[in-house]
């Protein structure tokens, strides 16, 4: 049987677009070091064809195993084959790909990011109560999975409650920058905020740029208007701990750990393991001492 | 029309960097590697050649990374959610987008305007009319997709030459001889040269400028097609940024972004040069995401700089004067 | 060569105030103004502000295309200086962080200037280098991370107020006022001109069209290295993955609106400034509007097109042959 | 060829043309015949509207009232197209060929030889080079045009036009770049054309060409119909005069003769000047208040030498030495910093910068001297812009036009008053009259000569011999890119330059 230590691993990453992709890339780097096994990452600059060519030459390469964070969820059947063809266990990461493909790979360490909407949706829904609440949401990227997932799992959430609402919803594309301009543009489109009650952002640093808009406005965040929204990085911790956020759902940097025992595990005994390995979307609010949280996540890279 | 030597310089340059990086990497050398160097390019070398005609002639389009996305979720929502036999969205798509070609072409000479700009309206055009059609990336299942995927000649060594290989090859020597052979591809070198110039000559200038166009977004609809196979999927975002990598390959190919000279498959070559320098990095694997793109911008220095150098070599020595009235 | 010139300008100031108009009819309180901690706050405001960045870019932008060139990598200097800049911020007093944020932009230019007036490379390629590069290099300062900083008066770049405007605004007409004062105050405007037009000829009349060239790149360079600091200071932290990203595009596209030919030549920095604010029009009105998102694209593309054409010589000529026709037929 | 009687078939009929370019009123009702199997001359003042006539013709530009009738039938010609099908083909004065395509491209574009819709290249080429031989030109026609110096680039423009001609053939300017010996192949050719019955249109500023090879004359002049003569019965004088609408003051006789030798200062030397694979290295004085003139054939390396005088090529070998003071002449930068001015003889490409104003381009060379920190204020400029106009007579007088929307004489206006304005010391100028009508000629040698006795020293190239020999001091023969005779005083006459162009190394001292 393998040892661990021989492992070399091949990581397709999609890229570095934001914060919280570079936390999974160095937190896979540590996990990998721990386990000493030697971790290939090629960078594929957000473009599926790089995936795919990278998949190839990790194949060429022989690897011992594949980790793939796919950018978007079809088109990896033919490439994954050949991995299968040349008995190279893959991996997901992060994200899942279209059902056709189960088969292909051996496992997939992911969170659900329509769960992640749904998460938020009834934090929001169990905190807003009775009330009636003018939501706007910050998109991210027009067509990116995780964007148009928790979209969809937040409207879910909040269906059952006619009187939450979603009034405007713009992409601010998971930036910060965006973030705050296109909140900029909801509170004056929203008669200077006054009649938005939350905020829905589909990751965190779009929320940063938004509280700095409402700040600048001269509103409260977290206080007049309630702020939601997805990934926990440690910018948005501090918002907490200053009052300025509300909530946030966690998405775990930590894919490659279960990954790699998995895969250990697997190399080992040949211990086939379940086919979806969920990680935690949980969530924090003001009430979980943001500042220690704050404190712990600020040296994983973000 | 000559075009020979900066075509051999860039082949040469790509000789050299194949050895260098062999040194590095000895699998590199393998039949398998150099399958997948055409297979995985296939798509961009295909709109570097439509690519090679508009910079040839003087223009530029940006539009066709966005052609490609459209054409994808295009061909996958017709396939999978609108019922139409794949051989029938192909040929819907297709003249989608050389109509869509021929309309820019045909704006640019009727108004005068840069191509740049107008290429880049109907890049964001036809990036929003894929959002339109889906935001989410749809699967294909189509039969005929795993047909084609999987079929590949082998080749000693575990290479595998496959379908979409085989349409590039068939699409850059289409592309040679239309532009070498015949009175298009001459007129082609006239626009590059002066418009005006090429009008006064009796080139139908606008004609020419329309079908120069058309046949550019019509190489990026079968890129797209091609990338559809490649992926099995349609997805409104697939190649974001394909439009600068291509002008990119078409100017190391030799070619002037001026216009009026240049050769496909010196485009081809430089497509190749770029397949290199991205299967060199993901040979690697060590390197960052930031490492990786810093890589890439010295390789193309690199590159760019050995090709220059060689060309200023291959100009050098100016012979006398070549037989003047007496 | 029948070209009858609109009169310059006149077509960008109608563009602006017809998307003006329609900006106020998706959001009648467009117009509204009001005064919030010494600061003036309103959708006109955004718009200035959130135009300034690609303002600052199309300052450097006109002149290198004046030269027949152009610039893909300012979107990447934006991310390398914003990326300095935050990283020294806390550490040090303004006046350091802003010399080493220009300095490098200052650098970048000046490596692109070298590949474009010494080494001969196309403009395109020699600047897509960089383009590529570039963020890799400001990514590797941030290691890919946004870097937040606290310092106040860097903050106060991107938030502050002077008289009322926000700071960025103020930096902006400073810095056009200047190039203004620079570029034609001095002969510059014209050789530039002259190497766009015939770099030949004007090399055969003395002017030193490499020195030129080098200016112009370094010139962008410094003007896309403060843009980047602008947005740094805006949302208090370096974004290295997006900060600027594709707003090389925006910036050219600015230039062009302005009137200025991509082939070189003849230029006015204040219309591509006007350019830039008919962008931003656009787009704060399409944040306004409450469209969804996936009509962004197809908005901007109409307004692009539309624009342009309202520029273009032909389309008026065309249009006064319609106008013509329908009244000989009636 | 008689032309007396109406019934002569007339094949090309324009009347009552008008045509403005906004303020400028380019042609106003002009009238204009053209016979079958005649050559007629176009003649006007530089900016009179002969290009102008010829563009509304080929439908260049749209006109503003008048009509066109080729054999009876209305031309309204929608594309260049349907002109050259129409059998109307045309050198243009300023568009020349596609530099980037091959000769044999050039000349068949859009008709090449097909097979199978593929180009007979071979065929092509074969065809090529015997439309060439016709014009006694034998050249590798696979190779760029671009490769070829102007006046084979013209010779190809001018063998396409009369291989597309059916019923007329115009040509603008056609031998201002060609030597004696092409311009006679030419004439040839055109005068065959002729005798198929082809109507020839010749604009041209050479008198004596003009007197040579037509059958009648169109005077233009203000963009206005002047008359139309019979070439034979018409004198020189008169045409002159028609073409000016006053006398000429002739300035004819050989400046060496009317002046009487002075010692003078040396302006600039330079000794073994040379690059190899352009030009041989050379000795040459110019001395203040002396005109040099450089002779030779087409090819022989005088604009090389220019070139090399200025400082726009960088020289392998030899010193150059200012008022004898030895400097570094690396860039035209240099060249202007010690007072040199260049009016190179391809106008379009490397002289004016046609987007800008006449006032632009006129300023420009002064303020590159001055530096950029010392901006020629607007009212300087206008005053210089202003001065110059007047003083060459540029036309239109409007310093603020686009110097691109001038006449092609006019542009060499504007280029001899850059140099002039930075009042240099020295002064090269490549073919500074060509496309000069008769009445600048002369102010230009005039002007030559003032320049000269205000003590700026001067090169000047010339396919004009006469003209070399009216204004020069010296004149320096070149022949292969090598400076083979210097002749002097009361040696300088055509036909010893003629001999030391022809001689054979050997026989230099014929003219003792
Ligand atoms: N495209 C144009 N736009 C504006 N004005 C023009 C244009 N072309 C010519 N003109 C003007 O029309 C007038 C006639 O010019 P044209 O070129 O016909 O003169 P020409 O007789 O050919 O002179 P030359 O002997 O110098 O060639 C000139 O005043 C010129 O400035
Ligand atoms: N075979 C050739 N290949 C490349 N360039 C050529 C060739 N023949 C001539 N040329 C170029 O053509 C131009 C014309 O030749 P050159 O300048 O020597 O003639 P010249 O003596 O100045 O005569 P003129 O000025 O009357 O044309 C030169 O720039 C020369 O370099
Ligand atoms: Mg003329
Ligand atoms: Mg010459």
């Amino acid at each position: 049987p393998a040892n661990a230590a021989e492992l070399t691993i091949g990581f397709s990453q999609i890229g570095s677009e934001s914060g919280w992709r570079a936390a999974e890339t160095s937190v896979s780097k540590q996990e990998a070091a721990k386990r000493k096994v030697n971790l290939k990452i090629a960078d594929a600059q957000q473009k599926q064809e790089n995936q795919i060519k990278a998949i190839r030459s990790f194949v060429a390469q022989n690897v011992d195993a594949i980790f793939l964070a796919p950018v978007v969820s079809t088109g990896w059947d033919s490439v994954l084959k050949e991995a299968k063809e040349a008995k190279i266990p893959v991996v997901l990461l992060d994200r899942d790909i279209d059902p056709s493909g189960k088969e292909l790979y051996l496992t997939a360490v992911t969170s659900d990011s329509v769960h992640e909407g749904e998460v938020a949706g009834d934090w929001l829904v169990k905190t807003v109560g009775d009330k009636a609440c003018n939501i706007v949401e910050l998109q991210g990227t027009v067509g990116a999975s995780v964007a148009t997932n928790r979209k969809k799992g937040f409207d879910a959430a909040i269906a059952k409650h006619a009187n939450l609402k979603v009034v405007r919803s713009q992409t601010g594309d998971f930036t910060r920058a965006k973030g705050k301009e296109v909140m900029e543009s909801f509170i004056k489109a929203e008669g200077g905020g006054k009649s938005i009650c939350a905020v829905y952002a589909h990751n965190d640093d779009m929320m940063v740029g938004a509280i700095q808009a409402m700040k600048e406005a001269g509103l409260k965040p977290g206080k007049d208007i309630l702020t939601v929204s997805i990934d926990a990085v440690p910018d948005i911790f501090k918002a907490m701990a200053a009052g300025e956020a509300n909530a946030t759902v966690e998405l775990t940097p930590n894919m490659a750990g279960p990954a790699l025992d998995a895969i250990a595990a697997f190399k080992e005994k040949g211990t086939i393991p379940p086919k979806w390995i969920q990680t935690e979307s949980k969530l924090y609010t003001a009430a979980d001492d943001p500042q220690k949280i704050y404190d712990s996540k600020k040296g994983l890279g973000y | 029309m000559k075009g020979l030597p900066p075509v051999l310089i860039t082949a040469i340059v790509l000789v050299a960097g194949s050895v260098l990086c062999a040194v590095q990497f000895p699998n590199i050398a393998s039949t398998r590697v150099v399958g997948n160097l055409l297979t995985d390019n296939a798509f961009r070398g295909i709109v570097a050649i439509g690519m090679t005609f508009v910079i040839i002639s003087g223009g530029i389009d940006l539009s066709v990374g966005s052609v490609i996305g459209f054409t994808t979720i295009f061909v996958a929502m017709a396939i999978e959610r609108w019922g139409v036999p794949p051989l029938l969205a192909f040929v819907a798509v297709l003249a989608l987008s050389a109509a869509f070609g021929a309309a820019m072409g045909a704006t640019i000479h009727v108004f005068d305007l840069p191509p740049f700009i107008v290429t880049l309206a109907g890049m964001f055009l036809a990036r929003g009319a894929s959002f339109l059609l889906s935001t989410e990336s749809v699967p294909i299942t189509a039969p005929v997709y795993s047909t084609v995927s999987d079929f590949a000649l082998r080749v000693p060594g575990g290479g595998r030459l496959t379908a979409v290989a085989m349409i590039m090859l068939a699409i850059v020597i289409g592309g040679a001889l239309l532009l070498r052979l015949t009175r298009f591809g001459a007129n082609v070198y006239a626009l590059g040269g002066s418009r005006t110039t090429a009008s006064l000559m009796g080139v139908a200038v606008g004609k020419m400028t329309v079908k120069i166009y058309m046949l550019s977004s019509l190489l990026a609809g079968i890129a797209g097609i091609v990338f559809s196979f490649y992926t099995s999927a349609g997805y409104s975002l697939s190649a974001v940024g394909v439009e600068l990598d291509s002008i990119a390959a078409v100017v190391i190919g030799g070619t002037l972004l001026t216009g009026g000279q240049g050769s496909v498959i010196g485009t081809f070559l430089g497509v190749l040069i770029q397949g290199l320098i991205q299967t060199y990095i993901n040979f690697d694997g060590t390197l960052s995401s930031w490492w990786t793109k810093i890589a890439t911008g010295v390789l193309l220095f690199v590159f760019i700089v050995l090709q220059q150098g060689l060309v200023a070599l291959a100009r050098r020595p100016v012979a006398g004067r070549a037989g003047a009235a007496t | 060569m029948t070209v009858l010139l609109p009169r310059r300008g006149l077509a960008q100031i109608l563009a602006l105030i017809v998307i003006l108009a329609v900006d106020r009819v998706v959001s009648p309180q467009f117009f509204d103004l009001r005064l919030q901690d010494g600061r003036l706050f309103g959708s006109l405001i955004d718009v200035l502000n959130r135009g300034s960045p690609v303002a600052l870019l199309s300052l450097g932008m006109v002149l290198v295309i004046a030269t027949r060139g152009i610039d893909l990598s300012v979107g990447a200097i934006m991310a390398i200086s914003g990326a300095i800049a935050a990283s020294l911020a806390d550490s040090h007093g303004l006046p350091i962080v802003l010399a080493a944020a220009l300095g490098a932009g200052l650098i970048c230019g000046l490596w692109n200037g070298f590949l474009v007036a010494v080494l001969g490379m196309q403009p395109i390629v020699a600047t897509l280098i960089l383009m590529v590069a570039g963020r890799g290099i400001a990514q590797l300062i941030t290691e890919g991370r946004i870097v937040t900083f606290s310092s106040p008066d860097l903050v106060w770049l991107g938030n502050g107020a002077i008289l009322g405007l926000p700071v960025p605004v103020a930096i902006t007409l400073g810095m056009l006022a200047l190039s203004c004062a620079v570029v034609r105050g001095s002969a510059l405007g014209l050789l530039i001109e002259a190497t766009g037009g015939n770099a030949r000829a004007s090399e055969l009349a003395g002017v030193g069209t490499r020195a030129m060239i080098l200016a112009v790149y370094v010139w962008c360079g410094v003007c896309a290295a403060l843009a980047g600091v602008i947005a740094a200071a805006d949302i208090m932290g370096a974004d290295a993955n997006n900060a600027g990203l594709w707003l090389e595009l925006d910036a050219i596209l600015a230039v062009v609106i302005g009137g200025s030919s991509l082939f070189g030549g003849r230029f006015s920095l204040v219309l591509a400034v006007l350019g830039a604010l008919i962008i931003q029009t656009m787009n704060t009105g399409i944040l306004l509007s409450g469209y969804p998102p996936e009509f962004n694209l197809l908005v901007k593309a109409g307004v692009v097109l539309a624009v342009l054409l309202l520029q273009s010589p032909k389309f008026s000529g065309l249009a006064g042959m319609a106008m013509r026709l329908r009244r000989t037929k009636a | 060829m008689e032309t007396s009687s109406d019934s002569v078939a007339c094949l090309l009929e324009v009347r009552g043309i008008s045509k403005s370019f906004g303020a400028v009123r380019a042609l106003q009702e002009v009238d204009f015949t053209l016979r079958a199997g005649e050559i007629h001359a176009l003649l006007g003042e530089n900016g009179a509207g002969k290009s102008t006539l010829i563009k509304v013709i080929t439908g260049v530009f749209a006109r503003d009232a008048g009509n066109v009738r080729l054999g009876g039938d209305d031309v309204a010609p929608r594309s260049a197209k349907a002109v050259l099908q129409a059998g109307i083909a045309t050198v243009y004065q300023e568009v020349n060929l596609l530099p980037n395509l091959s000769v044999a491209q050039n000349l068949f574009l859009d008709r090449q030889p097909m097979r199978f819709g593929v180009v007979r290249e071979g065929e092509m080429r074969r065809r090529a080079r015997a439309l060439l031989a016709d014009f006694g030109l034998d050249i590798d026609v696979a190779a760029p045009l671009g490769h070829y110096s102007v006046a084979i680039q013209h010779v190809t423009a001018i063998a396409r036009a009369v291989d597309l001609s059916a019923r007329v053939l115009i040509l603008d300017e056609p031998t201002a770049s060609l030597d004696r010996h092409e311009v006679d192949i030419l004439f040839g050719i055109m005068r065959q054309l002729a005798k198929r019955g082809i109507g020839i249109v010749f604009v041209s500023h050479f008198l004596d060409q003009v007197y040579e090879i037509s059958d009648r004359i169109t005077v233009l002049r203000n963009g206005r119909l002047v008359g139309e003569r019979d070439t034979a019965s018409l004198a020189r004088i008169e045409l002159i005069r028609m073409m000016l609408g006053r006398e000429l003051v002739e300035t004819t006789s050989a400046r060496a003769a009317t002046r009487e030798h002075q010692p003078r200062d040396v302006c600039a030397s330079f000794e073994n000047f040379g690059k190899s694979g352009y030009v041989a290295p050379f000795n040459l004085e110019l001395h203040h208040g002396e005109v040099v003139g450089l002779a030779g054939l087409l090819g022989s390396g005088r604009t090389e030498t220019a070139r090399l005088v200025f400082g726009a090529e960088r020289a392998d070998g030899g010193q150059a030495r200012v008022e004898g003071v030895p400097v570094r002449l690396h860039s035209p930068r240099d060249g202007v910093r010690h007072g040199f001015g260049y009016c190179p003889e391809e106008r379009k490409t490397e002289g004016i910068v046609a987007e800008l104003s006449v006032r632009e381009n006129i300023v420009l060379a002064l303020q590159a001297k001055r530096g950029l920190h010392r901006p020629l204020a607007r009212r300087e400029q206008n005053e210089i812009a202003r001065r110059y106009v007047r003083m060459l007579d540029i036309r239109p007088p409007d310093p603020e036009r686009p110097v691109g929307l001038l006449s092609g004489g006019n542009q060499q206006k504007v280029l001899l008053a850059r140099w002039l304005a930075t009042s240099p010391r020295l002064l090269v100028l490549d073919e500074p009259t060509r496309g000069i009508d008769v009445g600048a000629h002369s102010e230009i040698i005039r002007l030559i000569r003032e320049l000269c006795d205000d003590g700026l020293a001067l090169l000047v190239i010339s396919s004009e011999l006469d003209e070399i020999v009216t204004y020069s001091d010296r004149v320096v023969v070149l022949r292969d890119r090598t400076h083979v005779e210097e002749l002097a005083g009361e040696a300088i006459d055509v036909t010893n330059i003629l001999a030391a162009i022809a001689a054979d190394g050997a026989s230099h001292e014929v003219h003792a």
